[in-house]
């Protein structure tokens, strides 16, 4: 039992430190105002709209896939919504039924996604390349460019509401990543997911239909993207044409620092949760300490690369040489 | 000492290193009395990225805030959180809905594009151009509301006063100088009655200068850009635009911070300050130097 | 045991790749409880008949029935519907899943819709405890030697209950311990009524667990025998290869010369205080059991892995081995035991293989001369009948063993002045191992010197001048050829093995 | 002989085929003006930035890793090959010293992505995505976030020069990707770069020296993207601060579209270039079509599918089973 327990919670826990080592420096050097409650909230709520985008990038790097059109679905999402809401448009919808239809169209974009990589045998990069620029193009001309304001009061509200002292924004992050921790591990979605990502002919062997779960799977990862979408809204309070704009990076990255491998079949949801939070906290943390804009980008881009190669220093430490080769590879 | 937030749209262009400019000399001519602190993501893109920069701003608690927000709602419930706290707000550049403020500077876009209609005009007039005929539209990017705004200023204004000019599909260029020059190089080719461009930036106007500029076409196209950057003004001298629309970065910058003090001290301010657009020709390009390049007013 | 019926028909099945026809008018019957075996040539088609049976590739004309209806339309999941379960030569495991959920994979046990981890571990530590095989099932696929996956892919076969088991290889990663779990779940599935189709190079296993055996030629069938009415292996050899082969290590006698190589104390992980040498001319042999370390010392000699202490004296004076670019450069070589993870560039033509360390033979100036190399290619292709359509073909397309054979080819064509085999003949039929033999008397003769590290003792014995047998990473002795024995040998090799238990367990 | 000669023809063939139908179609639907010469040295010319860029990134893919910090490079090298030699600056140096300068600076990124990745262990994707922001953060600060301009005149010459009635810029692009043909194909490197790409182990134990070739892998990558950026300098006759913002997924996609694997081990110069000609053929063709911006996005995000689509397509219909696989998993 031991061997593969110890060897999970091992490896988010380096992610665990590094975070704990930033927030202490941070703490410090912002003179306690990093750790502030105010901020903390802040940051969390910060990392939640990249966390639930970053929850449905992880679904699709175990599958040994990726994808970039999840910052344009993140845009059609918040403004399908907004545009199917706003009190100064043609549809004037309830919340409920502007949150379905943004979902829905959002779902759509991944099942076109997955028929292009399933069906097509597109590479997931270009297929989703494709439909990032083809969404986005979609995106600008249902709103001719332009914001659309307007939107329910309520759904402005949610940004700005708590429960238990802790923002409405964060507890919709915490609750979708607790499912998605549950559903990996004790499901078969969760489980085919792996199987696919690791050895999809093995996979196919076993009597897993591939297509089937494929199709659920970017069409979970745009649901996502969706619900990202309209968190997105809620902060900005109207639909932005250029909303979710460039997302994509920050989720790959939130995942790939949070452990998993970009060729598939390994990844975990904590992982990708902490991953989230260090990328988050290296752009709070710039800002309070007031660090002139450049040097803070410089700064950024180090510990980016400084994060994982730790992570994998520490790993390939303690593993000794038999896993080196791995890593390399990954 | 007060503390004062300055936080600009992006910190990659020359427009918002102008607005600090403005900014950091406002802070020096106070001599001492306030100290001006900048902010700013890295790209015009990054609406939530601001949000979370004046979350942060915020909870570091200054005296007052000078924001250039990139979305007029988003920031909305913080800033009218931060004003209710008592802290000073003054917005530049782009209002912010439902928020007490102390005070808004900003130049109106659609009346600048619309003078950028004028000044093709003018220049084709000039020429002896006849007034038919295509232009081209440049944009640096699809969904910015001051770019929506100056373009549609620009079409709105030439439909009226030569309405036999047809305005071309605007082109998106992604904010990059090559990919400006490359659209201006296919409308040539697509349009043989193309007789002028307007484009809606800086990185546009340059990529639109280049293409004139190299081909020799100063006579037979009449362009007018927005902003101005060193290769902007370059090209006003030599005849590739021939209008530059100019804001004023450094007073927006200026006079923000210094409204920001004034509203510490509870001084009265104007609820609207229209900080206006030059537009520069030629002719008046070597007294307009001052407000083309800000940088030569560094007083820090 | 019940009444033996036909489970599988095939009938006048043809198959033709752009480059080849591999398979040319096969029919073949296999009835239930019965171990066929399927021998033949590198690129006889035994894989791909495999392929069709299970669906994975499409037949080009001919008839497969099963249980007497004709299956018309195949693919990996209907045959694996019909109760066809087969064990590829590359193993089909999920890497990245433990041993237990790869036995459950697509049917984990259930509470409600949630999967029941516990009863999945218990269940899969249960039904190993009862083969005999100590693995972790918690440990990923991934963490397992190539062996332990292997037989996770085997073992699964007991556990799906199918009609018919295909094993393509199986023995060429396995242990002998792990060989001998092999052959008891063959009994055991026999006992059930399955039926088995099980191909090998090794002649002498065919005959310990097949009754009958079906030969391939060239994709043609040669015909099915019973091993009784054979007898030996002498007698199958001529029907694969067209030929007997009448010296099998045929060795043409050589001058032994100036030592080229010689090791003194070499000290590294999982090997102490090992010290040998080669002479020019002659063969030098390497014996252990699996996992004896006897890999590990070669790798140190190329420096792949580092060596902790000793040194490695090459022509008489020390060299500094820190990669194996140093080691190519005091003229050793290595060929490495696990082809496909550390040998092939499967994306790459035929070409390009054997010529990756080969260019500096064919360039000008820094430029590569392609007439040349490709002249280079195609001479050893012939020299080890290697079965192609074109040497611009990609390895992939070749059968397991002719890819083995570009890897030797590759190695033999660099002519090094002391070349290391690790078990080079595995996957190999008969006809080209005695080639190769061959070949290696060509390379002695020129002086150079070769270790060779293998498992089989006939082929050890037969070849080598003399043994060094490696036991639990220390040198157990150095045998010359006059003393060699299987007996001898075996206890020499199980020396330094702490319990009596391990011994059993091992021969 | 026939097998390989025939099928590499053929790969690249479906992308010359698909060119061919994008070009007529363009020919007829703008009654010529697409196929008029002054068009098409524009065609080529807007290309050639981007297909210098694409030639590095090749290489990185083959390789198997990634390449993100290729814009950044752009703009460094165009940065501070203006910083060098600004008649308006502190050095004023001459042309000649701002390249060697400015290629230097490019080539040292590359070597810290190549430590970063081959001794750091660090994913090339988080390696690069690092690199991109750290660079840029560089480029900023040492131009102040301004453009900076006075460049010699030779150097604004370059890009309207023209030889043989082809522009130098194009030329430029020409030659160094038929020399990287010639490269990869007749040279060790460019065999190693295979070798490695398609595995590592193999390539080690077959005394390939991998360290140092990665190292030279990556060099010579960033020396591309730096060739590129004094390319876009002298089209845009300064040092811009965000010159080659988003070259990256430019790049990417001409290499993907010219048939290469993201899993390493395959890829052609030629391929790329022709990738990099579709790419710009989008663009091109839909200025001079003049359509909607936002409906022209929505079909250039479709075209860049389905020109993969329609690659794999063919090429899956002519090779049978035995490489449907590959081209699942690549
Ligand atoms: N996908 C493929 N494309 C082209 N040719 C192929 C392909 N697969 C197999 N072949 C060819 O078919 C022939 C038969 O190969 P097969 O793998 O069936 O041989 P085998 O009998 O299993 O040999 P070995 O003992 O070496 O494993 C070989 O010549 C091989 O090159
Ligand atoms: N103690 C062990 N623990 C785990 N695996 C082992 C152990 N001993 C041996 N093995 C496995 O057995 C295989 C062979 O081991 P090794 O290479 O050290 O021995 P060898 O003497 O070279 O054997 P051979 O060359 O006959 O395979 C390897 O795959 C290794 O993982
Ligand atoms: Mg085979
Ligand atoms: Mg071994």
């Amino acid at each position: 039992m031991a061997g593969k327990r110890e060897r999970k919670a091992f490896a988010e826990r380096n992610l665990l430190i590094i975070l704990v080592v930033m927030w202490v420096f941070l703490a410090i050097a912002t003179k306690g105002n990093f750790s502030s409650w105010a901020n903390i909230t802040n940051l969390i709520r910060q990392s939640s709209i990249n966390g639930v985008v970053a929850i449905g990038m992880t679904l699709i790097i175990i599958t040994g896939g990726i994808d970039l059109s999840v910052g344009s679905i993140v845009g059609l999402s918040g403004m399908i919504y907004a545009i199917m809401t706003s009190t100064r448009g043609d549809f004037k919808l309830s919340s409920f039924w502007g949150i379905i239809i943004a979902l829905a169209v959002g779902a759509l974009v991944g099942l076109i996604n997955a028929v292009a990589i399933h069906d097509g045998k597109v590479p997931a990069f270009i297929a989703t390349l494709g439909m990032m620029t083809l969404v986005r193009g979609i995106v600008m001309y249902v709103s001719s460019g332009r914001m659309v304001t307007g939107v329910p009061t309520e759904y402005r509200q949610f940004a700005v509401d708590e429960f238990l002292g802790i923002p409405a924004l964060a507890w919709t992050w915490i609750i979708l990543a607790l499912v998605m921790i549950f559903v990996l591990k004790y499901t078969k979605f969760g489980r085919n997911l792996y199987a696919i990502g690791s050895n999809e002919e093995a996979a196919r062997l076993s009597g897993i239909n591939i297509r089937f779960n494929m199709y659920a799977f970017y069409i979970v990862a745009a649901l996502f993207s969706g619900v990202a979408g309209l968190m997105l809204g809620t902060r900005m309070a109207a639909g932005v044409p250029t909303g979710g704009q460039g997302y994509e990076l920050d989720a790959i990255a939130s995942v790939v620092i949070g452990g998993a491998s970009l060729s598939g079949g390994v990844g975990t949801i904590l992982g990708t949760a902490l991953g989230a939070l260090i990328i988050q906290t290296i752009r709070n943390g710039g800002n309070l300490l007031g660090v002139d804009p450049f040097i803070m980008q410089i700064i950024i881009g180090a510990i980016i690369i400084l994060a994982v190669f730790f992570d994998q220093f520490i790993k390939s430490r303690k593993k000794g040489e038999g896993l080196k080769k791995l890593f390399k590879r990954a | 000492v007060y503390n004062i937030a300055f936080i600009v749209k992006a910190t990659d262009s020359d427009f918002w290193q102008y607005t600090i400019v403005g900014g950091k000399n406002a802070e020096h001519d106070l001599q001492g009395l306030a100290k001006v602190t900048v902010y700013g993501p890295p790209s015009e893109a990054d609406i939530d990225l601001q949000v979370s920069i004046l979350e942060n701003v915020v909870n570091t608690k200054p005296d007052a805030i000078v924001i250039s927000s990139t979305s007029s709602e988003a920031p909305s419930l913080i800033l009218d959180a931060a004003y209710k706290q008592g802290i000073k707000i003054v917005l530049i550049d782009n209002f912010v809905y439902d928020t007490g403020y102390n005070s808004f500077l900003a130049t109106n876009n659609a009346v600048g594009g619309a003078h950028a209609a004028d000044k093709l005009v003018e220049a084709l007039k000039a020429n002896g151009t006849a007034l038919k005929g295509k232009v081209g539209l440049i944009s640096a990017m699809a969904g910015v509301q001051v770019l929506t705004d100056r373009d549609a200023g620009f079409t709105n204004r030439l439909k009226e006063i030569a309405p036999d000019l047809q305005v071309l599909p605007t082109i998106y260029t992604n904010n990059d100088i090559s990919r400006s020059a490359n659209a201006a190089e296919d409308l040539l080719i697509a349009h043989s009655d193309l007789v002028g461009f307007f484009a809606d930036n800086n990185h546009t106007g340059i990529g639109v200068a280049r293409v004139i500029e190299q081909r020799g076409l100063e006579n037979k196209i009449m362009a007018v850009a927005y902003d101005s950057d060193p290769l902007e003004i370059e090209a006003l001298d030599s005849g590739a635009l021939k209008a530059l629309i100019v804001q004023d970065p450094h007073g927006m910058g200026y006079k923000g911070v210094m409204f920001a003090f004034m509203a510490i001290n509870g001084e009265p301010l104007p609820a609207y300050l229209d900080t206006g657009v030059y537009v520069i020709t030629k002719d008046i390009l070597e007294d307009s130097m001052m407000i083309l390049d800000p940088f030569s007013r560094k007083k820090y | 045991m019940p009444e033996a019926r036909t489970v599988l028909e095939l009938e006048n099945i043809y198959k033709t790749f752009p480059a080849v026809k591999a398979l040319d008018n096969v029919s073949m019957s296999v009835k239930s409880g019965e171990v066929r075996g399927l021998v033949g040539e590198n690129g006889a088609g035994k894989s791909t008949l495999i392929k069709i049976i299970t669906g994975a590739y499409t037949k080009d004309s001919g008839s497969m029935l099963f249980e007497g209806n004709d299956i018309g339309r195949n693919s990996p999941l209907i045959s694996k519907g019909l109760g066809i379960y087969a064990v590829y030569q590359d193993v089909m495991v999920t890497p990245d899943l433990t041993v237990a959920e790869n036995f459950f994979l697509g049917h984990q046990p259930r509470i409600g819709p949630f999967i029941n981890w516990k009863k999945m571990y218990r269940e899969s530590e249960e039904f190993l405890d009862e083969i005999g095989l100590e693995i972790n099932v918690h440990k990923n696929i991934k963490e397992l030697s190539i062996a332990e996956s292997e037989m996770v892919a085997i073992c699964k076969a007991l556990w799906q209950k199918p009609k018919l088991v295909i094993f393509d290889e199986p023995t060429a990663v396995l242990t002998r311990s792990e060989t001998k779990i092999l052959f008891k779940i063959i009994e055991d599935l026999k006992k059930r009524g399955t039926a088995i189709i099980y191909i090998s190079h090794n002649l002498e296993e065919v005959f310990e667990v097949c009754e009958t055996v079906s030969v391939l030629k060239d994709g043609a069938t040669v015909g099915t025998y019973t091993t009784e009415e054979l007898g030996n292996v002498d007698r199958l050899i001529p029907l694969m290869v067209g030929r007997s082969i009448e010296e099998m290590y045929h060795k043409t006698a050589t001058e032994t010369g100036q030592e080229l190589l010689r090791v003194e104390n070499l000290s590294g992980n999982r090997f102490e205080n090992i010290s040998f040498s080669v002479k020019s001319g002659e063969v030098v042999g390497l014996f252990g059991l699996v996992g004896a370390g006897r890999t590990e010392i070669a790798r140190a000699i190329f420096g792949v892995d580092h060596f902790v202490e000793g040194k490695i004296v090459v022509k008489g004076s020390e060299a500094a081995i820190k990669k194996p670019k140093d080691a190519l450069d005091n003229g050793i070589g290595y060929l490495p035991e696990d082809r496909r993870k550390q040998g092939i560039f499967l994306q790459q033509d035929i070409d390009f293989n054997l010529n990756i360390i080969n260019f500096d033979k064919a360039m000008r100036a820094g430029i590569i001369n392609y007439g040349k190399a490709h002249a280079q290619t195609r001479d050893y292709v012939e020299k080890l009948s290697i079965k192609i359509g074109s040497i611009y073909q990609p390895i992939s397309q070749l059968s397991g063993g002719n890819q083995q054979k570009v890897i030797i080819a590759r190695w033999l064509c660099k002519n090094p002045d002391v070349l290391i085999f690790d078990e080079p003949t595995v996957g190999i039929d008969v006809g080209t191992k005695s080639e190769i033999y061959r070949l290696f008397g060509d390379i002695l003769n020129s002086g150079k010197g070769i270790i060779l590290i293998s498992s089989y003792l006939p082929e050890l014995m037969g070849v080598s001048d003399r043994i060094y047998v490696i036991s639990n990473g220390k040198m157990a002795a150095e045998v010359q050829k006059k003393d060699f024995s299987e007996e001898y040998l075996l206890t020499l090799a199980m020396k330094n093995l702490v319990s009596k238990e391990k011994i059993k367990e091992a021969v």
